[in-house]
């Protein structure tokens, strides 16, 4: 059977991590196809609710990637968002959400490879936990009766 | 109901070599409120161009898709494009399929599958585009330049030049920069100091240029056009409006035992000093770690001396507020020194030196007047070793790149070596000679020839001393490797440029972006050299990259034209890209309950206090305002807000969520 | 309460408040709020520990706040739900009077909020010897036991939003469910729709949650959603030091500090 | 058809039941969950629980769930297919242990979907519904079923009605056909009438008011300060509406993912502030009072006026639910006490 392609969408920054991932391009370093981004102003920009819409949707893992500490465009909205992840990341956690399919990082906009490396090694790391069944199944919006709950 | 039209381009191979452009069109056709698609070999010249134009004609498109190069690289080029024929450019937008799809992938299937999910999460984005007009801003026409080297005086007198203001901002106590230590220059061998202290002199004379030595910048705010300085002038100790720069003071200060920096340690200077003779302005200053009031508090001599009294101790820094609406970085670089070398005797043989060192040997305003003697015995070295790449191109040592000058200068040492000690024999190790460059290639060729320099191609493996004598090992790679072993007088080492130290601070400072190396990046490595990520702050000289003197001075003169450039207009237009505050009918007003935790996260201050009133003026409701001149747009706010009340144009809560929903619905 | 109630009356009298937020006797042995204007309506007033709704939620009601200056009968909850609104802008020292009940029952009055903030740094905020033993049985289940667990207990909300409405902290009066571009939160009360609505609610109370159970209790399916904010409020304790409601520090998740500290970014 | 009256052994209940579902019917019947009591289909007689007064949600989800698909649609390329909901797919359901008052709320809640057009999937969910009522043995202080025209044993609803006699064995009435065709899955089980009186085998439920005087007061004093005075203390959730059996209130929504989706119908709720807020901002009910008003006014005067059925059968769920104790009881007492106009 083929091995199971992982579906993983990526929140970056404008300033760091797209240029870093514009860089990758530039200098030809290959990575996996399941990546995809999205473009943010800034991490501070992130909503939290789009981690959950993107797994509701059926992503298998997320990339969360924005400017090192101190270096972001806006001065500090990666450190908003920095707390804003510990916090939600604990709540995830709490709920039973697998965070080890989010993968939150710090790319700049001279980290081509890094950012690379973040792709493949997230991509490897999904692939091991397998597709995201149990929140599929919650998910599963179509098919699922409510019942007198 | 929205009529996009998606654009997908070859760009020559680029994209076509690894993706199926025809299929990714001809689904992109096939999408909800696509009304027309096609692929091109090159969207961006003048026909491609031309083509979106026609088509947002033809079939009168509500927005645009072009996929193509990153955002970062044409969204201007498309979106100027769409508003010439006549649709608001803030409808068009690009899906990346170049750096981040054909570029990073093979060909395959999944390829370009996945360029047709980013296109279609563009045409879900552009679906929810609004019309946007520009944010009209005004523009302080005043530049800072940080740095008072070549680059920072050429780009200063330029500016200036043009009839703006300009602010020059250099730390140490004159301007001069590197190029005022250089004795002769390649490849003409002119003077430095003669072809330079004129351009000083011009700066500290000059109208428009208002010169602050011995400050460094503290904080910048704003934005292009619209920054704020806040500038530390360290304190002189001395009132520079009495002091007539007579030198008493410093001729009668007892505390001479500092190793000078611009003698780079080869001569000491005293605690109240000029940093040399034709120093601007060439008033001193009370260098206070060094100074013996300051450090036990007696002493006062130069008080004493000073017929000015121009003398005042207790001068304090003083921090000014200056706006500036634009600035050129020329902050240089620094050299490696010899302590960084253990294989050449971690800098602890007194005659093994550092090029820099060398050239204030060489230089007739150095502690030798010129003449090439041993800094241990002052003697004449008859047998003098150059070592280039002292550190470059050594991925052991973390400086994998080529400091670019050292070629040049070592010829350029060699050869005025063999002018002043025509007995002397000269030995230059080097891997490679890079000598691109007009003329420069004869200049190194002249040091061979004419003035029977021996150019060894091979590296040094260590240098020690013995009786009197510093032991050059090394090899020859042209003789097979053989070992080649030098007694020399004199070893000099053409050590790394490195970027300076502390310019991680100032580029947080600037919010600017800088390499692996900590040299600032500039927006982009061909097509913006002088730019940066940051919008009104550029860059010149070797605090971008190592550079030689012509390459920094037209560097500086290029952000100069980037300058003037936008001080040729009274004000500009600003992306509107920032946060609005939803606006609904009474007796709602907004969804905003006015809690404003978004002003204590807003980066920028841009959250105002709005009070919604009834006729008779009672406040019905206070809500959060932005205040479209201060907001960036980094959209904190808009995560942030629990009401979803506040969102931000261009990348709106629908846009990110249906970009979402489209990438993952397939 | 002898001394509540006649605080209560000199305020009426004084005509210092024109009404007086506080408990009375409800039905089937249950309390429940009372708005008393007069002595009669003071009259009835109680306080035992049977009062659990917190009645800082009618301080934001527009409904509630025509009836004039009130004066609040405030016990710990009350009064942390009452610094958090002020930090919020959401209510004025001025425009308020507050009654506090220290936890033996007795009356504490307060000229300001600060008096408020101060009053309550003896009392830190924090769970009980069995609250904590829960949050430790959920936090030590494994990762699918714990969802299951959650799947289950939210898969019994149908979305009444008693939990909000009875939220002193909930005065939005759009709330982010009921905003539709895009639409945040399913309006369906299904498995998503339910854990969607619960974990954002969750965030939203992150570093506000004053602990007071309110929402548990006007649960009508008993889902102990309250350990989701209960959780936000241990975090924000245990990382960043954030001690219950403040007037001055600032949102929790509005600020931050340079070091602040995580294990998990790249 | 004329009720039939027979005896059911406690002992043969059980038979009965799998004789049910072996006929191959849903059951759903209460069962006590982690929180509360509730209806939740059940395949084991064990499963069942019979100590409570009333589940904490009504029998209403098993026609009008929580959230009903009403048809899925699929976008290929340019078109849009949709499916409709598949009646036929809608199972046969016994709805086990129903009280009286829930029983009495199926005609109210019938009225309001067939009032104009026939709301086909909730007619058919209800014609393929057989519900086994069993009568009260025990209230609480929030029932007020004889206050409102029904009585702990009402037939009315119920296809068959189990009442339990001291001697622990049932009388079992049979209403309708359905519940003669579950007699005649199991006519064993159903013996010869019993002596004994079903009466005096009921919990006693005190008339407090009379509704019809409801109905004329609230007429009278559409324009008063009560509704005010009660509403004070409500913080507009939507409890009480959605544990009623006879609140009828939906809101219509679609569900896109992509390329698919679906149309979906949600409880909602009168007391929520934005449920008759307009576009233009303006909302005719922006407080509480008069949304409490307009709850107690369409039970008790627009449903008898429109559709010749109350809104409100006296289980007192609202009641029990209620996070702030708004008692409906006590308020409908409070109107009735007012002046006659």
């Amino acid at each position: 059977m083929t091995e199971f392609e992982p579906k993983i969408v990526a929140f970056v920054c404008n300033w760091c991590t797209y240029a870093g991932a514009d860089l990758t391009g530039t200098s030809r370093i290959k990575y996996a196809t399941n990546v995809k981004l999205v473009r943010f102003p800034c991490t501070g920009r992130i909503d939290f609710m789009l981690l959950l819409k993107a797994f509701g949707e059926g992503a298998d893992g997320i990339i969360i990637s924005g400017c090192h500490p101190n270096d972001c465009h806006y001065t500090s909205g990666n450190f908003h968002a920095r707390r804003r992840w510990i916090m939600f990341r604990g709540l995830l956690n709490f709920l039973g959400i697998d965070t080890r399919r989010i993968q939150f990082s710090w790319v700049s906009a001279a980290e081509g490879g890094k950012w690379a490396d973040i792709v493949n090694s997230t991509v490897k790391s999904v692939r091991e936990l397998g597709p995201y069944n149990d929140y599929k199944k919650v998910a599963d919006f179509l098919e699922t009766e409510v019942t007198n709950g | 109901m929205s009529r996009i039209g998606v654009f997908v381009c070859h760009c020559g191979e680029n994209i076509s070599a690894t993706v199926d452009v025809e299929k990714v069109a001809q689904v992109a056709g096939e999408m909800g409120d696509v009304a027309f698609s096609l692929d091109y070999k090159y969207m961006c010249s003048e026909p491609g161009q031309a083509l979106v134009q026609q088509a947002i004609k033809d079939h009168n498109l509500t927005g645009v898709v072009v996929s193509a190069c990153s955002p970062r690289m044409h969204e201007p080029t498309f979106r100027k494009a769409s508003a010439d024929a006549g649709l608001n450019p803030y409808m068009c937008e690009m899906a990346n399929i170049r750096e981040h799809c054909s570029w990073v992938h093979e060909r395959s299937e999944e390829t370009t599958e996945k360029a047709i999910d980013l296109v279609r999460m563009m045409v879900e984005k552009v679906k929810y585009d609004k019309p946007l007009e520009p944010i009209k801003v005004p523009i302080t026409k005043t530049a800072l330049v940080i740095g008072g080297g070549i680059a920072g005086i050429q780009t200063s007198l330029d500016i200036a030049n043009c009839g703006h203001k300009v602010i020059l901002v250099e730390k140490e106590p004159s301007i001069g920069g590197h190029m005022a230590q250089l004795s002769e220059t390649f490849p003409t061998l002119d003077c430095s100091q003669c072809i330079l202290s004129p351009r000083m002199v011009e700066v500290a004379q000059h109208p428009n240029i208002t010169l602050m030595t011995y400050s460094e910048l503290e904080s910048l705010e704003g934005y292009i056009g619209n920054f704020t300085a806040k500038i530390r002038k360290k304190a002189k100790s001395v009132d520079h409006s009495k002091c007539t720069g007579c030198g008493d003071c410093w001729n009668k200060c007892p505390s001479k035992k500092i190793p000078s920096e611009f003698n780079a340690g080869l001569e000491n200077r005293t605690a109240i000093y000029t940093p040399f003779p034709q120093a601007v302005p060439n008033k001193p200053v009370i260098d206070k770690a060094n100074c013996t009031y300051y450090k036990t508090g007696k002493c006062k001599i130069c008080e004493k001396f000073c017929k000015a009294g121009a003398i005042e101790y207790d001068l304090e820094d003083e921090i000014v507020e200056i706006p500036v609406g634009a600035l050129v970085i020329t902050t240089g670089f620094q050299v490696k020194g010899t302590d960084f070398f253990p294989e050449y005797g971690y800098g602890q043989y007194k005659d093994v030196i550092t090029g820099l060192q060398f050239e204030r040997l060489a230089s007739a305003s150095g502690p030798t007047l010129g003449e090439i003697r041993r800094p241990s015995d002052g003697k004449v070295p008859e047998k003098i070793v150059f070592i280039a790449c002292a550190g470059s191109r050594d991925e052991a040592k973390g400086i994998p790149y080529c400091s670019k000058i050292c070629c040049m200068y070592t010829a350029k040492h060699a050869m005025l070596y063999q002018h002043k000690v025509h007995t002397g024999k000269s030995y230059v190790f080097y891997m490679d000679i890079r000598s691109g460059g007009k003329n420069y290639e004869e200049f190194v060729r002249r040091a061979i020839e004419e003035d029977k320099v021996n150019y060894v191609r091979g590296r040094v493996s260590t240098v020690y001393e013995k009786n009197g004598k510093l032991i050059v090992k090394g090899a020859d790679t042209l003789m097979g490797g053989q070992p080649v072993e030098i007694e020399a007088d004199m070893v000099v080492l053409a050590t790394a440029s490195v970027s300076r130290c502390g310019s991680e601070d100032l580029a947080q400072k600037l919010h600017i972006s800088y390499d692996a190396y900590k040299f600032f990046a500039e927006a982009h490595p061909k097509l913006k050299p002088v730019e940066t990520n940051t919008a009104g702050i550029f860059l010149a000289g070797a605090c971008q990259a190592p550079k030689d003197i012509p390459e920094s001075v037209s560097m500086a003169s290029g952000a100069a034209v980037k300058v003037a450039g936008l001080f040729s207009k009274d004000e500009m237009s600003r992306e509107p890209i920032i946060a609005v505050v939803n606006r609904m009918a009474p007796p709602q007003f907004s969804s905003c309950v006015g809690c404003f935790l978004c002003q204590t996260a807003c980066p920028y201050n841009a959250i105002e206090r709005e009070e919604i009133k009834d006729r008779n003026g009672n406040v019905l409701k206070t809500l959060a305002k932005v205040n479209p001149g201060l907001c960036q747009g980094c959209g904190t706010c808009v995560a942030f807000c629990r009401t979803k009340s506040i969102d931000i144009q261009g990348f709106t809560n629908e846009q990110m969520y249906s970009e979402v929903m489209a990438l993952l619905n397939a | 309460m002898v001394d509540i109630k006649k605080k209560a009356n000199e305020l009426l009298a004084a005509n210092a408040v024109q009404v007086v937020i506080g408990f009375e006797e409800g039905t089937s042995g249950k309390s429940r709020a009372i708005f008393a204007q007069d002595a009669a309506g003071v009259d009835k007033l109680i306080f035992n520990s049977q009062c659990v709704l917190n009645l800082a939620v009618y301080l934001t009601k527009h409904e509630i706040k025509k009836l004039g200056k009130p004066a609040i009968i405030a016990p710990l909850p009350v009064m942390r739900a009452i610094i958090q609104l002020a930090s919020e802008f959401q209510i004025k020292e001025s425009e308020m009077a507050v009654l506090g009940v220290s936890p033996e029952g007795k009356l504490v009055e307060f000229q300001t909020f600060a008096a408020i903030e101060s009053y309550l740094k003896d009392f830190k905020i924090a769970m009980d010897e069995k609250e904590k033993e829960i949050l430790a049985k959920i936090s030590n289940m494994s990762l699918s036991e714990r969802f299951d667990f959650w799947m289950q207990e939210l898969g019994e909300c149908f979305k009444c939003y008693a939990c909000r409405a009875a939220c002193p902290m909930c005065y939005c009066h759009k709330c982010a469910v009921e905003q539709n571009k895009p639409q945040w939160i399913p309006v369906a009360a299904n498995n998503l729709g339910n854990l969607e609505w619960h974990a954002m609610r969750a965030m939203h109370l992150a570093g506000r949650c004053v602990n007071c159970d309110a929402c548990h209790n006007a649960c009508p399916k008993g889902i102990p959603l309250n350990f989701l904010t209960k959780l936000m409020m241990v975090d924000a304790k245990e990382i960043f030091g954030q001690d219950g409601p403040s007037l001055k520090d600032g949102h929790l998740l509005s600020t931050f500090k340079p070091n602040d500290k995580e294990n998990f970014i790249r | 058809m004329t009720i039939e009256k027979y005896l059911v052994k406690s002992a043969s209940l059980s038979a009965l039941f799998d004789k049910i579902k072996a006929s191959g019917k849903v059951v759903q019947a209460p069962v006590k969950k982690a929180h509360t009591v509730d209806f939740m289909p059940v395949n084991a007689f064990n499963e069942i629980t019979d100590d409570y007064i009333v589940t904490t949600q009504s029998a209403k989800s098993v026609a009008f769930p929580r959230v009903e698909k009403l048809f899925k649609y699929t976008k290929a390329k340019k078109e849009v297919t949709i499916a409709d909901y598949a009646i036929n797919t809608i199972p046969e359901v016994v709805m086990w242990g129903v009280r009286p008052c829930d029983a009495a709320g199926v005609s109210p809640l019938n009225a309001i979907f067939t009032w104009d057009v026939d709301d086909v999937i909730f007619t058919t969910k209800l014609k393929r519904t057989t519900f086994i009522g069993f009568s009260c043995q025990k209230s609480d202080a929030c029932c007020f079923c004889t206050s409102v025209g029904g009585n702990p044993g009402a037939t009315a609803g119920s296809d068959i009605l189990m009442t339990k006699l001291s001697s622990g064995n049932y009388l079992a009435e049979i209403i309708t056909e359905k519940g003669k065709a579950i007699q005649v899955l199991a006519p064993e089980f159903f013996e010869e009438t019993p002596s004994e009186e079903k009466e005096k085998n009921l919990a006693q439920v005190p008339i407090q008011f009379n509704y019809l005087e409801i109905k004329e007061k609230v007429d009278a004093y559409f324009e008063s300060d009560i509704w005010k005075a009660q509403a004070q203390r409500c913080i507009s959730c939507g409890t009480c509406a959605f544990v009623c059996p006879t609140c009828a209130c939906f809101d219509i929504q679609d569900e896109n993912h992509g390329k698919v989706g679906q149309r979906i119908r949600n409880w909602d709720s009168c007391c929520f502030s934005q449920f008759t807020i307009h576009t233009s901002g303006h909302n005719p009910r922006e407080s509480q009072d008069r949304r409490w008003r307009q709850r107690i006014n369409h039970k008790f005067s627009i449903m008898p006026d429109r559709i010749n059925a109350y809104g409100c059968i006296g289980c007192g769920r609202c009641s029990r639910a209620c996070p702030v104790d708004m008692n409906i009881m006590e308020h409908l007492i409070g109107i009735s006490q007012l002046a006659k106009k």
